[in-house]
């Protein structure tokens, strides 16, 4: 199973579809195939249903948020600095945007081979969070994508039942997603440190302004 | 000899005797009156002993079954286990809810115990042991037991709750499906018996040739009938393996889902002591009711025999408990119908045979085989039909 | 039939009311009931006793695994992850361990990888017993083997316990190998459990396996096709019920199973029945393992020294490395980003995937069965919401 | 008197229903003096797996339990007509049996065709 | 005329006593736990009924599946946010006299997943608890334990007087707010009528910890 | 004693109730209960009237009611049965309204 | 034949209830506050900290180094840091620890803490009579609730005791044995140095070390 | 009149009343149960035990049964608490007390009616049984003949058509 030429083969047949083999680092030597979002489906059908892959069971279906990220630059730039041209140093800050990443892992219980990766990535964290959902070709991503949606807030076009899965239907926020600001409910923590103690203390200061000075005095 | 049979019978009419004394010092006029309460008094005394009883027997026998002690902590060996567990509910807050219909949902308990009790009226439990011996008492006991599906409906329906609500019309069309083998079932030993007098079948059965006592379990068509009974019985009684009307693990607790406090232990008591009537009738019937099993036991008071075998059919009923899943809904009415139905009609037909048949072997012969056959052939019939079976399985390479 | 269509056609959810004048009955069954295994809920629509809908609710268990893991060290996870699926901690710890030392490239000592399969294995005995008591119990059966499941599984619990510590949360698992060896006496009284198991499983057989009403209400219930078993995803004992030829410990050779020599049996029906009768059988031959292993166990290290305890950081990557659970394929997708926690941290659990064909195979049943089904499903609340 | 009779009966269910009603009673009287009753919207709502309960329960039954309640009136006024034969029985010839089997058949035809129409297969 | 008699019969005051041993002997002999279990901690709950430690020789083995005749709710495992209303409605649906058991560490305090964000922090926010287990899960020694000391303490309660439990008391409440799901928590986050976080203790450490660094 | 009469009479108003029932009510059920409880109050005079008739031995009284109560049962379970289908073909039992679906 | 696995089934519960009667196997039970099963050593429950000698202030072996209340997954330590120093069991000047608390309601007994405590300060206690009706006060364990002794330790885990013991010994006499070629090279240097300054003093080197200061 | 009487005949109205009365469809069919169950025991008053058991266990066990099982069956928001309009009421209960009182008249002022007689042996099941099945015997017939149409016509009206079609 060399991933390169299965890559190539779907690009040879599926037309229209652009690949990217993304490569993985770690030792487990699990790369994977980033597809666009319009040829998804043909993609992943042609994997399912080619005789020689067969990738019939899609095992896991992850989310993954990657923020958006300010990544500051210093670069040269010339520029006229009190009439006289010179290069200066500049920090230049580009904003590389965020996405969120679903990542599907499929097998083959037929050929007993696997797994290959695929991946996905949305435009942005905001309004185009839409993907193709899958759970017409994998049955088995119905409850996944599900979670995803709750946990990740990415909406999955051609999901039958897109509803929240694990949070309550009422609730707005998307909890998995990096920037999640958790509800502020350490009223009482005995052992307390770092970030919870920090929190702990704001809380105390609020809800009792006196209390701090008190316990200092102590 | 003569002083001990003596003594024996005394000890036998023991419980007669001593009301008969204790009446003979009230005037002639309150002595119907005060019979009658001594006897009921009794009864209602000792069957809600035996429930209470039952209830720790039962918990104990479960517990010895599955390789542990059950109560044994309050009061000597968890002897007092129930008593408390009455005190508890006696004191617990009664919860009725709002939308129930309050009236209804008062009354079903109440008349779950009354009907649950009114059998004992025409159960013989010893030797002129009876409280009233009507001419049609098997038919009253029947009628009565009728009364208790109109009480499970009034307490499913009138708790609004839709777990009581599936509870009673399961409890319901359950009850109705087994009453009709169960009468058909005890039939046949009215037809024998030639009354529905349950003294009067009692008596029949109460003598013996040599040591062994005529009892109608002893005959092709008394043992299909009594078996009969014993399955319509468990299923009228709600008990495992029929207990789908409180079916725990589908429906909470069935049609006493809402009902808390004492109320709740009505429920518990009229369902044991309506099992404790169904199964005395059915000793009544087919077991020779308080006649001891052999000719030379009936020195032992008749009470006595008519409690043990009480226990022992009690047992059964734990021990089933204790080891069969329950039927679901389609199972049960089917076994009813195409099953209990058709065995019990046939019961019948066989029962006639036998009377018709001269005394020998060859009646044996042919009523056991009419029983069994038709027996065997359903029930294998019903296996074929289902298509069930004990699978072989592979394995991959 | 093409998947495809099978998995559009399954996916109709909306039965219509056939007769049309009947009132259907909603009822929640769950969160709180005696059947659900837990805080599961059902939202099931009754034309009768008949199912015409069925709305599995979850998340009522929903506890954060996979947030708070990614901000815990990736050994601190791993007290966690018992509490995944609390019936069988040591394969959770397993699955973990195997991800993580894919995506560090750790090796594991020889020994370690049988202490591994030795505790895996009486995993799976006692998720599997365990697992056939409480269908029986959601069958009504009064407790009884249930009782008789727990008594065995108190066996193996003193086992793990004399080992791990802990009854039920062992913790046991390091990447590159076990947390320690084993104390004197253990593997002569683990013989012997094992090889006292047999005998409890013909008791066991003999008191459900030929009983009418067992099969009665078994067989035939709950049917899942071959071609929706794989397209949904269905894992484990479950999906080779329906046939499915997939055993992980076969097809991953993971760790050392290559060397056991042990059958995979697979049913023909995919009903309630054939899913019991493969956990039966699948005992058997975990015993088989057992002994093989407890035979074959060599002398050794028990972890791969390189790895350290604190401050491991892999570098950056991603793995997925899976199990063959006893509930189902039970896998862990990590993301590393260089820091000492991991970026990503993913369950697989094989008890939510397994649950969704769960109203495929209810509708048009009794509700008596949607119980059994469930049962039969062997879901543990805290893998399905983590 | 035939009343005579009835009395233990009457008895035994006034004492059945005085036993339930007294228990009750002193149940009732427990909580009027030590343990107060506290309704509250949430504890007298009806009971749903903890959830708020949604829907009426007192809905229209599926008429399958209608069937099964027919055939359970027929059969028990068969068995109205079945007693006294019963009791009689030892006194009778094959005339009056066969008279009776002609009933019987009449109610088992009834029943075959049931079975026919599978009007007895639980659904 | 109720004033009466209660004067009357705090007058006999042997009468009283017997009655408050018979009822606190009945209420600690028959206590039913109701049939509800969360998490991992149900397991250990289960396994106390089970063989080995047979939680049925106290009389306890009657797991009611309906609130409406449960006496004890032993809440076993993590109480998240979403679960949490069932809960309170659950307490709230059982007849009083009731008893909690808050078993495990998250029952008590949200345990080892108390940073999560649908993790409630104690179920003691919102109903009153009688006994807490700690241990994650406790063992089913444990539990035994938790059992006798809930005895205990009913064994010690008074029938009448001043220091008559909750259910004994007319004006204190039976049933509990229940929380409503909201866009980001459960509202109110805790029932502050029957709990008040501490705070002095946060203070001192919170101090003392500023004070070390 | 009791005379004929006062049974003769209670059968007489057990009619009557009967009789405004099946006239008053407008559920189709409780309208053949109504009919079924003048059937009963028949039933009663039947038994009176054995009871009290001349010749009590020959038993004609109770066997007229005997019969007369499992016709009463087979129309009961015919005439609910006809109820049933109406309402299924109409969803209602009001009588009045059946009545003008005139389905 | 239909009902004969019914039989079976009958036949395997009755072997049970009369079973019970006659053989352990079949009668489970540990009645517990009675009876207790054998306590197997690898139990654990919750942790405790280890001191030597018979003071636990002065025996704690715990430095409050924090490794533990970093690493500990559910975060239920808190440790302060002393202001002043002690000597430890080898005679070094350590800082210990001021406040040692450990929240167990919170612990979820993984025994993390412990294998990453470089002290052998902190083990795992098999104590699990901890359920309480008090969970502020009796569920947060201070240092002095904390504190176990080493034979405690040794009575509860013989096996792993005698090996941290062991080592602790080994590693005692490794110090000592350092301290003392410390000595000696200190004192042959001082020697040295003196005998280079004052050659009369070589005939006694068995100076003390320490003696000079 | 007896009190006996007097108790019977006042349970026996109260119950129809109130099973005629009642707006509850479900609390009528309970009412009439007690209804029936007080004509059972006018009959055993007037000692005919088996005919009162017979009314039990068939009124009350069997139609009371099937009248509530009817009432489920046509549950819905509308056949509960069937207002009943007024002028029906008032015309039903002006024809209903007119015809008790024409009846009563007659019960009245018929010498026949007054006749009190001492107590007579009880039919015994026997007699009963040998009744039927000599004297009766044709009746009997006929009764299973028209059972078994009852039952089969009953289904065939209750049975689900598109059920059967199927």
């Amino acid at each position: 199973m060399n991933l390169e030429a299965i890559k190539s083969e779907i690009e040879a047949n599926v037309p229209g579809c652009r690949l990217e083999l993304i490569a993985n680092p770690s030792p487990s030597g699990q790369h994977s195939l980033l597809l666009d979002a319009e040829h998804a489906s043909a993609v992943a059908l042609y994997l399912r249903d080619t005789p020689n892959l067969r990738f019939d069971f899609c095992s896991n279906i992850t989310g993954i948020d990657w923020p958006g990220k300010e990544v500051s630059q210093k670069i040269k730039v010339r520029k006229l600095v009190d009439g006289v041209e010179q290069e200066v140093e500049e920090t230049r800050i580009t904003t590389i945007p965020g996405s969120l990443e679903v990542v599907y892992h499929l097998y083959s219980v037929e050929k007993k081979h696997g797994p290959i990766v695929l991946r996905m990535r949305t435009k942005d964290r905001d309004a185009g969070v839409h993907l193709p959902s899958f759970t017409p070709i994998w049955r088995s991503a119905e409850l996944q994508e599900r979670e995803i949606f709750d946990l990740f807030g990415v909406l999955f076009d051609g999901h039958p039942d897109l509803r929240r899965l694990l949070m309550w239907d009422e609730f707005q926020d998307y909890p998995m997603r990096r920037d999640y600001v958790d509800p502020d409910d350490y009223e009482y923590e005995p052992t307390a440190h770092d970030a919870v103690l920090q929190r702990a203390r704001q809380h105390l200061s609020q809800a009792n302004p006196v209390q701090p000075s008190e316990g200092e005095a102590r | 000899m003569t002083h001990l049979a003596l003594m024996t019978q005394h000890l036998d009419q023991i419980f007669v005797l001593t009301s008969h004394w204790l009446l003979s010092y009230l005037p002639i006029a309150l002595q119907p009156l005060c019979s009658a309460i001594l006897s009921v008094a009794a009864i209602i005394i000792a069957f809600a002993t035996l429930f209470a009883l039952t209830t720790l027997l039962e918990r104990k026998g479960l517990g010895r079954m599955q390789n542990r002690y059950g109560p044994n902590r309050v009061g000597p060996c968890g002897l007092f286990q129930p008593l408390a567990d009455g005190v508890k509910s006696l004191t617990k807050e009664d919860i009725v809810p709002i939308r129930a219909d309050r009236a209804v949902h008062f009354m079903a308990p109440v008349l779950l115990v009354a009907a649950s009790f009114m059998g004992y009226a025409v159960l013989p439990i010893g030797r002129n042991m009876v409280m009233v011996d009507m001419n049609a008492g098997v038919l009253f006991f029947f009628a009565i037991g009728s009364l208790m599906e109109l009480a499970v409906f009034m307490a499913g329906w009138s708790s609004r709750s839709k777990y009581s609500l599936l509870g009673a019309m399961r409890a319901i069309a359950q009850m109705i499906s087994y009453e009709v083998p169960l009468v058909l079932a005890s039939v046949v030993v009215l037809m024998q018996a030639g009354s529905l007098s349950t003294v009067a079948i009692v008596n029949m059965q109460a003598t013996y040739s040599g040591i062994w006592p005529h009892w109608f379990v002893f005959t092709p068509w008394g043992f299909a009938g009594f078996a009969l009974f014993m399955i319509a019985a468990t299923a009228e009684s709600n008990r495992s393996p029929f207990d789908l009307p409180e079916g725990e693990s589908e429906i909470i607790a069935g049609y006493y889902t809402e009902y808390s406090g004492f109320k709740f232990a009505l429920f518990f008591l009229g369902e044991y002591i309506g099992m404790f009537a169904t199964s005395g009738m059915a000793i009544t019937l087919f077991l020779g009711g308080w006649s001891a099993p052999f000719s030379f036991l009936t020195w032992i008071p008749s009470y006595f025999w008519f409690f043990a075998k009480l226990l022992t059919i009690i047992s059964v009923f734990i021990w089933i408990r204790g080891t069969l899943p329950r039927l679901r809904m389609d199972q049960l009415m089917n076994l009813a119908w195409q099953f209990m139905l058709p065995m019990t009609l046939l019961n019948l037909l066989t029962t006639g045979i036998w009377h018709f048949m001269l005394p020998g072997f060859l009646r044996w012969i042919v009523c056991s085989t009419m029983v069994i056959v038709p027996c065997i052939l359903l029930g294998s019939g019903l296996k074929y039909k289902k298509k069930f079976q004990i699978r072989t399985y592979h394995f991959s390479q | 039939m093409s998947t495809a269509t099978l998995a559009a056609a399954s996916l109709n959810l909306e039965p219509a009311n056939e007769s049309g004048m009947d009132q259907l009955l909603e009822i929640a069954m769950g969160p709180q009931h005696p059947s659900t295994h837990g805080v599961f809920r059902m939202n099931v629509v009754l034309d009768g006793e008949r199912v015409v809908r069925l709305k599995p609710v979850f998340g009522y268990l929903h506890r954060n695994h996979e947030k708070i893991a990614e901000n815990e060290t990736y050994l601190g996870s791993m007290p966690y992850t018992d509490r995944l699926d609390y019936m069988c901690p040591l394969t959770n710890n397993w699955a973990y361990a195997l991800a993580v030392e894919k995506l560090a490239g750790i090796q594991v000592p020889e020994r370690a990888e049988y202490l591994r399969v030795i505790t895996g294995e009486l995993t799976r005995l006692q998720n599997h017993t365990c697992l056939i008591g409480f269908l029986m119990q959601d069958m009504g059966a009064s407790g009884t083997p249930l009782m008789y499941a727990f008594r065995q599984r108190e066996i193996i619990l003193d086992l793990f316990e004399a080992l791990t510590g802990a009854r039920m949360m062992c913790n046991y698992m390091r990447f590159g190998g076990c947390r320690v060896d084993l104390p004197a006496g253990w593997l002569d009284q683990a013989k012997k459990v094992v090889a006292g198991f047999p005998r409890f499983l013909d008791e066991y057989e003999s008191l459900l396996v030929s009983n009418e009403i067992l099969m009665d209400r078994t067989q035939d219930v709950g049917v899942l096709s071959k071609e929706l078993a794989i397209s949904a995803g269905i894992s484990g004992p479950m999906a080779r019920a329906s046939g499915v030829d997939y055993d992980i410990r076969k097809v991953d050779h993971y760790s050392i199973y290559d060397r056991f020599a042990f059958r995979v049996p697979l049913g023909s029906h995919g009903d309630v029945y054939d899913r019991f009768m493969i956990r039966l059988l699948e005992m058997r031959e975990s015993v088989n393992i057992l002994q093989q292993a407890m035979r074959d166990i060599p002398e050794g290290p028990i972890v791969d020294p390189k790895t350290k305890i604190r401050g491991f950081r892999p570098k950056p990557g991603e793995a997925y490395g899976r199990i063959e659970g006893p509930k189902g394929e039970l896998g862990f997708y990590l993301v590393s980003d260089g820091s000492p926690n991991p970026y990503r941290y993913r369950v697989r659990p094989p008890s939510l995937i397994n649950l969704t064909i769960l109203e495929d195979l209810c509708l048009g049943r009794n509700v008596a069965d949607i119980v059994v089904i469930l049962g039969s499903i062997d879901i543990v609340m805290g893998e399905v919401d983590r | 008197m035939t009343n005579n009779m009835y009395l233990p009966v009457i008895v035994l269910l006034l004492a059945a229903i005085a036993f339930a009603l007294s228990t009750l009673l002193l149940a009732w009287f427990w909580a009027r003096f030590f343990s107060p009753h506290k309704p509250g919207p949430s504890k007298n709502a009806i009971y749903e797996c903890g959830l708020e309960s949604q829907g009426d329960a007192w809905i229209q039954f599926k008429p399958g339990y209608y069937l099964y309640g027919i055939i359970f009136l027929v059969f028990d006024v068969e068995a109205i007509f079945l007693l006294p034969f019963a009791v009689a029985f030892t006194g009778f010839s094959a005339t009056e049996c066969i008279a009776m089997l002609v009933f019987l058949l009449l109610l088992v035809e009834g029943l075959v065709w049931a079975y026919q129409k599978k009007v007895l297969v639980w659904t | 005329m109720d004033e009466k008699l209660k004067t009357e019969l705090s007058k006999q005051g042997i009468f009283t006593t017997s009655l408050q041993e018979l009822y606190n002997w009945g209420r600690t002999s028959s206590i039913w736990p109701l049939n509800f279990g969360l998490a991992c901690c149900a397991i250990e709950m289960i396994a106390t009924t089970m063989a080995r430690y047979d939680l049925a020789r106290f009389g306890a083995e009657v797991f009611r599946p309906s609130p409406r005749q449960a006496d004890l709710m032993i809440v076993a495992g993590t109480v998240t946010k979403k679960m949490a209303p069932q809960v309170v409605r659950l307490y709230n649906q059982m007849p009083e006299p009731k008893y909690v058991i808050s078993m495990g560490a998250c029952a008590i305090s949200g345990g080892p997943f108390k940073q999560g964000y649908n993790v409630l922090k104690g179920i003691d926010r919102y109903i009153p608890v009688d006994i807490y287990i700690p241990g994650c899960p406790p063992r089913p020694e444990a539990l035994i334990d938790a059992f006798m000391e809930l005895q205990k303490k009913i064994d010690a309660q008074q029938l009448t007087g001043e220091n008559r439990p909750r259910h004994l008391n007319a004006d204190e409440p039976s049933e509990f707010i229940v929380p409503q799901f909201g866009e980001h928590d459960l509202e109110p986050t805790r029932n502050s009528s029957i709990w008040e976080p501490p705070l002095v203790q946060i203070a001192q450490t919170g101090s003392d910890e500023s004070g070390s660094h | 004693m009791n005379s004929l009469q006062s049974y003769l009479l209670l059968s007489s108003l057990l009619f009557s109730i009967g009789l405004a029932g099946a006239l008053t009510r407008r559920n189709a059920i409780l309208v053949l209960i109504g009919i079924e409880l003048m059937l009963n109050a028949a039933n009663l005079n039947f038994i009176a009237f054995w009871r009290y008739g001349p010749a009590p031995e020959v038993l004609t009284g109770i066997m007229f009611t005997i019969f007369s109560i499992s016709i009463a049962a087979a129309e009961a379970a015919v005439g609910l049965s006809i109820i049933l289908a109406a309402y299924r073909h109409s969803r209602t039992t009001d009588l009045d309204q059946m009545n003008s679906l005139k389905g | 034949m239909v009902g004969e696995g019914i039989l079976k089934g009958l036949a395997e519960t009755a072997r049970n209830f009369f079973g019970s009667y006659v053989s352990k196997d079949r009668l489970t039970t540990v009645q517990y506050p009675e009876q207790r099963e054998p306590q197997i050593e690898a139990t654990r429950d919750f942790p405790f900290l280890v001191y030597d000698g018979a003071d636990w202030q002065q025996g704690m072996r715990c430095v409050a180094c924090q490794i533990c209340e970093k690493e500990c997954p559910p975060k239920c330590i808190f440790i302060e840091k002393s202001k002043d120093k002690k000597p430890d069991a080898f005679g070094k000047m350590q800082i210990y620890p001021a406040t040692f608390n450990i929240d167990i309601s919170v612990c979820m007994s993984c025994q993390i803490c412990v294998e990453v405590c470089p002290f052998d300060a902190i083990k795992m206690d098999v104590e699990y009579h901890q359920s309480s009706d008090d969970r502020f006060g009796a569920l947060l364990l201070n240092k002095q609730r904390l504190s176990k002794s080493n034979e405690y330790y040794n009575a509860i885990h013989p096996t792993e005791a005698s090996a941290v013991d062991a080592q602790r010994a080994e590693e005692l006499a490794k110090l000592e044995a350092k301290a003392k070629a410390a000595a000696e090279v200190k004192a042959a240097a001082e020697a040295k140095a003196a005998a280079d300054a004052n050659p009369a003093l070589n005939a006694s080197p068995q100076q003390p070390a320490g003696d000079p200061q | 009149m007896t009190t006996s009487f007097m108790i019977l005949a006042v349970l026996t109205v109260a119950g129809t009343a109130a099973a005629m009365g009642l707006r509850n469809a479900v609390h009528c069919v309970l009412a009439l149960a007690l209804g029936f169950a007080g004509i059972a025991m006018l009959y055993l008053q007037l000692g005919a035990q088996f005919v009162g058991f017979t009314q039990i266990l068939v009124y009350v066990g069997a139609v009371a049964i099937l009248a509530v099982f009817a009432i489920m069956m046509t549950h819905n928001d509308k056949s509960m608490a069937l207002p009943d309009s007024h002028s029906a009421w008032v015309a039903g209960c002006i024809v209903a007390v007119a015809v008790f009182a024409v009846l009563a008249r007659a019960i009245v002022s018929s010498s026949a009616s007054a006749q009190t007689q001492p107590p007579q042996p009880a039919a015994t099941v026997q007699q009963i049984g040998n009744a039927l099945m000599h004297r009766f015997v044709m009746p009997l017939e006929i009764m299973g003949l028209l059972l078994t149409a009852a039952l089969i016509g009953a289904v065939v009206i209750a049975m689900d058509r598109r059920e059967e079609m199927k």
